[in-house]
């Protein structure tokens, strides 16, 4: 049964087998690198979008890092509470928990209601379009509806709608991405849960400029101002701002704006406005 | 007062009349004479030939432009050009349905899926033609005679030089018959005088440069020159290889399509020399008679790399005029 | 069980080791000039993948890390050999269509990627489901795509002629752009039907 | 230590199972290839082979075909050329007792698919049947022989015409007077 | 002398590894998505393939021809080759850390990269002596770099290209390759 | 003929207005004078609501040193400080004056003329700054800061920039063929700052021969010599004007005075002499009313703040078909966006045209024809820029160049795919800044 080229076989692959196994053990005892599991750990648990929200450019710079100093107040706004609990897990101390927070749009001057100057023919791009003029609606505080922003949201949270950009709650991280994106500034980070209300308009001009421009804008008609118990809302710029602390979101605010469109959005939610122009 | 409309753009507020469709057919134009003599010389199959190709790279681009929902492009001349030279770079006899499937190849496979015009890669035509080559190489290789009656077909001066030698070839051809174009090959290659009377044009109006075609010219010259020094009997004259084949065909017309070539000057240069050492290389040793098609696709593939290399020469200078001020 | 067969499945599109994960494209480019080559390349690769995967996923925990990947390669390449000779003493005709490829199955990306990914860490169960979903998948992407060409490429489909003697082909589907363009087309078509499914 | 061991051992293991393997396999293996040389051999004869006798010399190797009364019934002979469009032909020559030819077939090749590799087709084999190295002139019709050539792929043609006119004088050579026998 | 020559046009153009042979088209595809990748494997398979061929060379004429025991040749050749691999890992891991990292994860790669085998494989098939095979491995290996940095240049420019969705990376890579390979089928015939 | 080293471009000149004299236009009813026409920070408001102001008078005064001064047009009340559409495409803080129809002079800036040559150094560049003298060439930047070069720089050139290269327009060189004498007097003037040797240039496109021919008599005997340019836009483009006078290049991150030269265009030489010789702020300036969908075209001299409505009352006829109007050239002007924006310092011309390739989506794929590069004064390659622009990638682009642009515009122009290239280019620049400014923030 056994055949000639057995011994010769079987002797001379396990010679060789033999040598190639010292040869690698004591190569890799020799240039040994100590690699640490808990980035890799880490690493694993972070979403991986490199969004860069956290301040680094990487999940895997944030994950060095973070092995490395063991800072529990570095936080990946991404990933929330549940990943900050995650991590906590994995490296044995508690994380401090971010605070969420969502992009919000403080104009609603769609193509509806905010009056234009000029067409705008150059090139598709809020960016490019300040570089011609102050844009193709009359306020110049307003979104300008090119879409510059939505390129710049890694998780599809914006979305083009009659010239104005709709954010969606359920998809917004809060990573601030989109802030850097938007020329005119009338994207803004709120924190998700501080309050309810918010005003959805940027224009600082006089009430009067104001509402030839649009009529979602906020003319500091002073309103809301008096009709507020818990002294959450102020006029700064001609423009009505309500202070997230004190805001108890009574909702009374909304009653009294007197504006077409009701400047007072809730929790950047078109729903209660949708509701109270229904009612 | 404010009767109009007011429309903001950039500036500058007035542009060229030049346009994509212009610069695109003004390259068919220079491919006019070319093409009249391939019609006197093989007759109305090749007008034929000349319009199925047109046509169905025409036809192929709408419908790409279609599926892909993009806007029309098919009449802003380019598959025009891209059917037309498909069409001189075959034989008049070639069958019709391998015209149709040169030109889905062309329009399809070698310029939409690469995201179409401006973004291909390699030179559609030039590929629509080599895939007819591999693919079908009998119907590709055999060549009507000029002012045939009977379909007779025979081989091109590049075929027998391979097969038969230097000799035989010589004797097919005298140069000035080869001049003209009175010779058996492509519809749109034989005649040097057409071709040159084109590059003419396309010099004039400035929509090639020079560095392409002379140094691919000037280096296929030199490299069969010296090889015909060395052994006359072994290498033909490098006059020999100028009129015969494709070779000025490809060199100011494909050689040259701006998509798929650099666009520096020294780019250029050594797209050329490349196309051209390729070619001689391909002509004098290898198994095919004709080198210049894949001598360009060839090139084709390194564009981007010589694109990025002068780039990156371009950020490197810039670098050190940064660190010297 | 339902993990099991979806563990199975994978390995067919969803997760198919050709046109997923591009592992293992050497030979699905080279030997699959006509039909036969192909089913015979895939069910080769599929026996090797099958043996190693038992073999490897029940040595996993004996086998220290140092020399995991020799061992786990010697393993593989005893059922390649063991392949290669059956193939030649049982079928000449593929051991010469397929060549250098054979052997070359050693090395395909293919299963030593999912050796590693998944025999060294599960169980003997799964590691056979796996390999055979990988196997088929395999098999399946080589079969197609040797269809496809043998059938533009040369007329023929198992070697049984569809057009006459001296109609034209398109050889170029015989030839290696052939292959490239082919599994490029196969990908694509994929792409776009996956797209289609998570469009609606 | 351990990991040496473990791989010397599955080292081990894995050659005495490929010897093992590689030993009940041997003949078979030996058989195939002999089987597919008869089934060429076989292919190039019109009639069917009972037993073969081969005969190796320097330059090639010669295949004796006899019928059970042990009667040549034909001699098939490996021939070459390097004339090929793309390099190297072998071609497996049949020819009768007499030296006539009864057929060949390529063996190994890279002539174009579509073009040359026509040289294996029956339609072009069959101008080469009957005939013998005397009496033919060993040439492609456009050099002034008498075998046709294959349209677009002249050099194929030539090449196999060389093949098989090598393959006719070893046969001669090896054979000097069979001839009527 | 001529015939080396022969050897290296046939390595780099006529039978180019990728274009010809189909061998190494995982890193073909893998890791030619930028340049700088692309170089370096091309670089670390360089060394492993003309290494590997010299020592299964060796193993060849030295080993398996006197015992007897070619039928052991795949499994000898891939084991010596897959040490190397890790061989070099380990040393590339200590000795440069930046280049481990830009690699590392294709280092395993190179060991499934079948070009490396195949051409051990061929060099033997084709008979040649240890200096050709060497020389044919090397070169063979210039080619596939030739392949896969020319392939890195027109990733990137496809980048920017329009590609309809289903043909974006991996189809446009195929369609490209086919095209590259079809222009390369311009050498044919080169070399007899 | 002189002209600069790479690139350029030759559009149709249209410059119908070349031979019709500059006519003074009417006090408007109503003037609106933006506090910022210049380079640098606006000025600050000196003047509040309802206050009477006088010609001349100081409404905005400069807010730190890259700032200019800015003065009433006329006299009259101010009606309002509000931001009010601007020629450059913005809002700007805007004084409204409603003239009271006497325009009189603020006190003290009617008194003789002074003989510039008995000022000294500083009280020239005083005058001038207090004058509100900025480039009238295109930037708009302080002009007395211009003409104070940092100590370590030597000053060896003067170039006067009579080029006016964009097509339509012909102020400058109606204004060479007109006020000769101003002009070289307002050279001499700046002249007359720098010590040791200078070489003191006009340069003049050879379209202009008249204006050459003037300026010849005038110059010539003050050792000033007038250059004839070859027409090639963009030749009146400062890099390019030097390079083409002195073969220097300004390289990246260059200013003219890096080369020894300082550059200024005729309307600010005549400006200075203004502000110099006369006392006189500049409160109006030499504009041309052109392009084709205008009937009555012809240059005019406006009060600094007159609104384009204004003038279109004035000059009359604007086509239907108009769809653009145009501050500035057509190569490097601005589209503006309201008819109610002003005359500014800055304000070279207003046309009137119908663009008729407008649409959203002209915009085709490069077809990497290499025109862009072959014009580009810059040797830029602009298709490169606006192709990393639109992959937004702003770390490449900036390696690429993209400072040395001068948005010249020749490479849209020649586009045969119609690209936006320069808006791509201007892009990435305010994209870039963006960045910066958010980097140090
Ligand atoms: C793609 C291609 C493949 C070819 N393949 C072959 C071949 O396999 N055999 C051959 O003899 N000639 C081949 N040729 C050579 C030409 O067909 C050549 O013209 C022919 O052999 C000689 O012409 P003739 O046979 O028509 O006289 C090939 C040529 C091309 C372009
Ligand atoms: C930030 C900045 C600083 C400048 N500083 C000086 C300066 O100190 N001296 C000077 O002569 N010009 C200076 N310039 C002016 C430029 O050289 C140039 O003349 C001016 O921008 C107008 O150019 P234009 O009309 O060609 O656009 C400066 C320009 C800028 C933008
Ligand atoms: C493309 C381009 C073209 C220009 N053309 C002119 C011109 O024709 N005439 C002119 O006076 N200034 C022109 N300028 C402005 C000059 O570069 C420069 O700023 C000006 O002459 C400086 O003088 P100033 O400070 O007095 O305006 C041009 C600038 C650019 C960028
Ligand atoms: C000078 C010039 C040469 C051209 N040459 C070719 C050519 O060889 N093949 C081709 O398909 N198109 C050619 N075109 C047309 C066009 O550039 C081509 O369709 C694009 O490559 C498609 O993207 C050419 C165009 C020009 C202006
Ligand atoms: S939010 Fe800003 S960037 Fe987004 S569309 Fe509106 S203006 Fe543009
Ligand atoms: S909208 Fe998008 S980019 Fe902006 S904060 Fe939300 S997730 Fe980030
Ligand atoms: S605008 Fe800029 S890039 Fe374009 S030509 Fe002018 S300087 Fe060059
Ligand atoms: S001019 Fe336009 S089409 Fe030509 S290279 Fe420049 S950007 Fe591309
Ligand atoms: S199969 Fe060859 S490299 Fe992957």
């Amino acid at each position: 049964m056994i055949s000639d080229a057995f011994i010769p076989a079987v002797s001379s692959l396990g010679a060789v087998a033999l040598a190639l196994g010292l040869i690698i053990h004591f190569v890799s005892k020799k240039f040994h690198v100590e690699e640490d599991p808990t980035v890799k750990l880490v690493n694993g648990i972070l979403p991986g979008v490199n969004c860069g929200a956290c301040g680094f450019p990487s999940c895997g710079q944030f994950a060095e890092v973070l092995v490395e100093t063991r800072n529990s107040a570095m936080t990946c706004p991404v990933g929330g509470a549940d990943l900050a609990a995650k991590l906590g897990e994995a490296l044995g101390m508690t994380m401090a928990e971010p605070k969420p927070q969502l992009a919000v749009l403080l104009c609603q001057g769609n193509n509806d209601v905010a009056r234009q100057t000029a067409e705008y023919l150059g090139i598709q791009d809020c960016w490019a379009a300040t570089q011609a003029f102050a844009g193709p609606k009359q306020c110049r505080y307003s979104c300008i509806g090119l879409g510059s922003c939505i390129a710049w949201c890694d998780f599809g949270a914006m979305r083009l709608e009659n010239g104005l950009i709709v954010i969606d709650n359920d998809l917004c991280t809060g990573c601030a991405a989109c802030i850097p994106a938007c020329p005119t500034g009338v994207l803004v980070m709120q924190d998700k849960k501080a309050s309810r209300y918010f005003i959805a308009c940027n224009s600082r001009d006089r009430g009067a400029a104001t509402k030839k421009a649009c009529d979602a804008g906020c003319t500091a008609c002073q309103k809301c101002v008096k009709v507020c118990e818990d002294n959450a809302i102020v006029i700064e710029e001609f423009l009505a701002r309500i202070v997230q602390d004190k805001c108890t979101a009574c909702g009374k605010c909304i009653e009294v704006c007197p504006t077409k469109v009701n400047c007072i959005r809730l929790e950047n939610d078109l729903k209660a406005v949708k509701q109270k122009q229904a009612s | 007062m404010q009767s109009v409309k007011l429309k903001v753009s950039y500036a500058p507020f007035v542009r060229t009349k030049d346009s994509i469709e212009s610069v695109m057919y003004n390259v068919a134009l220079a491919l006019a004479p070319a093409t009249v003599m391939s019609i006197y010389l093989f007759g109305m199959r090749a007008l034929l030939v000349n319009l199925v190709c047109i046509a169905s790279c025409i036809g192929f681009e709408w419908l790409m432009d279609t599926i892909r929902k993009k806007p029309a492009s098919c009449l802003d001349g380019s598959a025009f050009v891209t059917g037309l030279l498909l069409a001189l770079n075959v034989p008049s006899n070639l069958p019709l349905w391998m015209l149709v499937i040169g030109s889905f190849i062309a329009i399809a496979a070698a310029k939409h899926v690469f995201g179409g015009l401006g973004h291909n890669v390699f030179n559609p035509a030039l590929v629509a033609r080599v895939f007819l080559l591999v693919s079908f190489p009998a119907a590709m290789t055999s060549w009507p005679v000029p002012f045939a009656v009977d379909m007779e077909t025979a081989a091109s001066p590049l075929g027998i030089l391979k097969t038969d030698g230097v000799e035989a070839a010589m004797k097919s051809l005298d140069l000035m018959s080869g001049f003209y174009g009175t010779m058996n090959g492509s519809m749109g290659e034989t005649s040097s005088l057409a071709l040159l009377v084109g590059a003419g044009w396309l010099f004039y109006k400035r929509y090639i440069t020079v560095y392409i075609p002379f140094t691919l010219l000037g280096s296929v010259f030199l490299f069969t020159a010296i090889f015909h020094l060395i052994d006359p009997a072994a290498y033909a004259p490098p006059l020999f290889h100028m009129v015969t084949g494709g070779l000025l065909l490809g060199a100011f017309f494909m050689a040259t399509d701006m998509v798929t070539s650099p666009l520096s000057v020294r780019g250029q240069i050594i797209f050329g020399l490349g196309c051209g050492l390729l070619t001689a290389v391909i002509r004098l040793w290898g198994g095919y008679p004709e080198g210049i098609s894949f001598a360009i696709l060839i090139m084709n593939g390194f564009v981007p790399l010589i694109d990025s290399w002068d780039l990156n020469d371009r950020k490197a200078i810039h670098q050190k005029k940064l660190q010297t001020t | 069980m339902n993990e099991a067969l979806n563990i199975l499945t994978r390995g067919f599109v969803r997760e198919n080791p050709v046109t997923k994960m591009l592992l293992g494209l050497c030979p699905v480019l080279a030997v699959t000039t006509s039909a036969v080559n192909g089913l015979g390349m895939g069910l080769a690769t599929t026996f090797v993948l099958l043996g190693s995967n038992i073999v490897i996923s029940l040595t996993a925990k004996v086998i220290p890390d140092t020399v995991r990947i020799p061992a786990f390669v010697l393993v593989i390449a005893t059922f390649v050999t063991i392949v290669d000779l059956l193939i030649k003493a049982y079928s000449p005709e593929l051991n010469q269509a397929l060549g250098i490829f054979i052997p070359l199955i050693v090395v395909n990306c293919m299963i030593l990627g999912r050796a590693e990914a998944f025999a060294s860490r599960n169980g003997i169960w799964y590691s056979v489901i796996d390999a055979v979903g990988m196997g088929i998948g395999f098999t399946l992407a080589l079969f197609v795509l040797s269809a496809f060409r043998e059938v533009l490429g040369s007329g023929t489909i198992f070697n049984m002629p569809l057009v006459g003697e001296d109609a034209s082909t398109i050889l170029v589907f015989a030839l290696p752009p052939g292959a490239f363009a082919g599994l490029g087309l196969i990908i694509a078509g994929l792409n776009a039907l996956e797209k289609k499914k998570g469009g609606k | 230590m351990r990991p040496i061991i473990t791989l010397t051992i599955v080292g081990l293991i894995a050659a005495a199972l490929l010897a093992t393997v590689e030993d009940l396999t041997r003949e078979p293996i030996a058989l195939a290839k002999a089987e597919m040389k008869r089934k060429a051999i076989e292919e190039i004869f019109p009639f069917g082979i009972d037993s073969l006798k081969n005969v190796e010399t320097p330059k090639t190797k010669f295949y004796e075909a006899y019928d059970k009364k042990g009667v040549l019934k034909g001699i098939a002979v490996e021939s070459a050329t390097t004339l090929g469009y793309s390099g190297k032909i072998e071609i497996l020559l049949g020819v009768s007792p007499e030296k006539k030819i009864f057929d060949y077939k390529v063996v190994y090749h890279l002539e174009t698919p579509g073009l040359g590799d026509k040289i294996d087709k029956p339609k072009y084999k069959e101008q080469f049947r009957g005939r013998a190295l005397e009496g033919t002139v060993w040439k492609v019709k456009k050099d002034g022989g008498e075998i046709d050539e294959l349209t677009a792929a002249t050099i194929s043609a030539r090449a196999v015409t060389d093949a098989v006119e090598r393959g006719l004088k070893y046969i001669n050579e090896q054979y000097p007077n069979s001839e009527g026998k | 002398m001529q015939e080396l020559f022969l050897v290296i046009i046939s390595a780099v153009f006529v039978n180019n590894v990728v274009f010809a042979r189909f061998l190494g088209i995982c890193p073909y595809l893998g890791v030619s998505k930028n340049l700088d990748t692309a170089i370096g494997m091309g670089f670390a398979v360089t060394f492993v393939m003309t290494v590997a061929t010299a020592i299964t060379y060796v193993l060849q004429k030295a080993v398996l021809i006197p015992f007897g025991i070619e039928f052991m040749q795949t499994v000898m050749f891939i084991l010596v080759i897959a040490s190397l691999v890790q061989l070099v890992e380990i040393v590339l891991k200590k000795v440069s850390k930046s280049l481990y990292s830009s690699l590392g994860i294709y280092l395993p790669l190179i060991t499934t990269n079948c070009a490396i085998l195949g051409m051990a494989l061929i060099a033997i098939q084709e008979d040649y002596d240890l200096l050709t095979s060497v020389v044919f491995a090397f070169f063979s290996a210039m080619g596939f770099i030739l392949a896969i940095v020319m392939f890195a240049g027109i990733r990137i420019k496809l980048e920017e290209a329009d590609v309809p969705a289903p043909f974006k990376n991996v189809p446009i890579g195929f369609i490209s390759a086919a095209i590259l390979s079809l222009a390369f089928m311009g050498f044919s015939g080169l070399v007899k | 003929m002189k002209t600069f080293r790479t690139g350029g471009i030759h559009p149709p000149e249209s410059k119908l207005t070349g031979n019709s004299p500059i006519e003074v236009m009417p006090l408007p009813s109503e003037l609106a004078i933006p506090l910022s026409q210049h380079l640098g920070k606006p000025a600050k408001p000196v003047v509040k609501m309802n206050d009477e102001v006088k010609k001349g008078q100081l409404i905005g005064e400069a807010d730190g040193f890259i700032s200019a001064n800015v003065h009433a047009s006329t006299s009259g009340k101010i009606k309002a400080i509000k931001p009010h559409p601007h020629p450059g495409g913005q809002y700007a803080m805007t004084v409204f004056i409603t003239p009271d129809g006497k325009d009189e002079w603020a006190e003290g800036l009617e008194c003789a003329p002074a003989d510039w040559k008995r000022l000294s150094k500083q009280e020239i560049l005083r005058k001038i700054k207090d004058a509100g003298v900025v480039g009238m060439g295109g930037a708009g930047f302080p002009t007395n800061v211009k003409l104070s070069p940092p100590p370590d720089k030597k000053i060896d050139t003067l170039i006067l920039n009579g080029a006016e290269c964009e097509p339509f327009l012909t102020a400058d060189h109606r204004l060479m063929v007109e006020s000769p004498e101003d002009i070289v007097t307002g050279l001499e003037i700046m002249a007359s700052l720098f010590d040791g040797p200078l070489k003191i240039a006009i340069g003049i496109e050879s379209n202009k021969q008249d204006a050459i021919e003037t300026l010849q008599r005038y110059a010539l005997p003050k050792q000033i010599e007038v250059v004839s340019l070859k027409t090639k836009y963009p030749q009146g483009a400062e890099k390019q004007l030097i390079n083409a006078i002195t073969g220097r290049v300004v390289g990246e991150g260059e200013l003219p005075f890096d080369k020894g030269c300082i550059v200024q265009n005729i309307g600010t030489a005549a400006a200075v002499c203004d502000a110099v010789c006369r006392n006189r702020p500049l409160i109006e300036r030499v504009l041309t009313v052109s392009g084709m969908e205008i009937s009555r075209k012809k240059n005019i001299s406006a009060r600094i703040g007159t609104s384009f409505s204004d003038i279109i009352a004035f000059c009359g006829d604007m086509s239907e078909k108009t769809n653009q109007i145009i501050s500035g050239g057509p190569m490097m002007g601005k589209a503006v966006f309201s008819l109610d924006v002003p005359v500014v310092k800055t304000t070279s011309g207003i046309l009137f045209i119908n663009n008729p390739a407008l649409g959203k989506s002209m915009e085709r794929t490069c077809i990497r024809c290499g025109r862009c590069v072959e014009v580009c004064p810059q040797g830029l390659a602009p298709w490169l820029l606006a192709n990393v622009a639109q992959l937004r990638h702003f770390d490449e682009i900036q390696t690429l160049g993209l400072a040395n642009c001068t948005e010249c515009g020749s490479c849209t122009y020649v586009c045969p795919s119609g690209r936006e290239l320069v808006h791509w280019i201007k892009y990435a620049k305010a994209l870039v800044a963006n960045r910066q400014k958010r980097k140090s923030a």
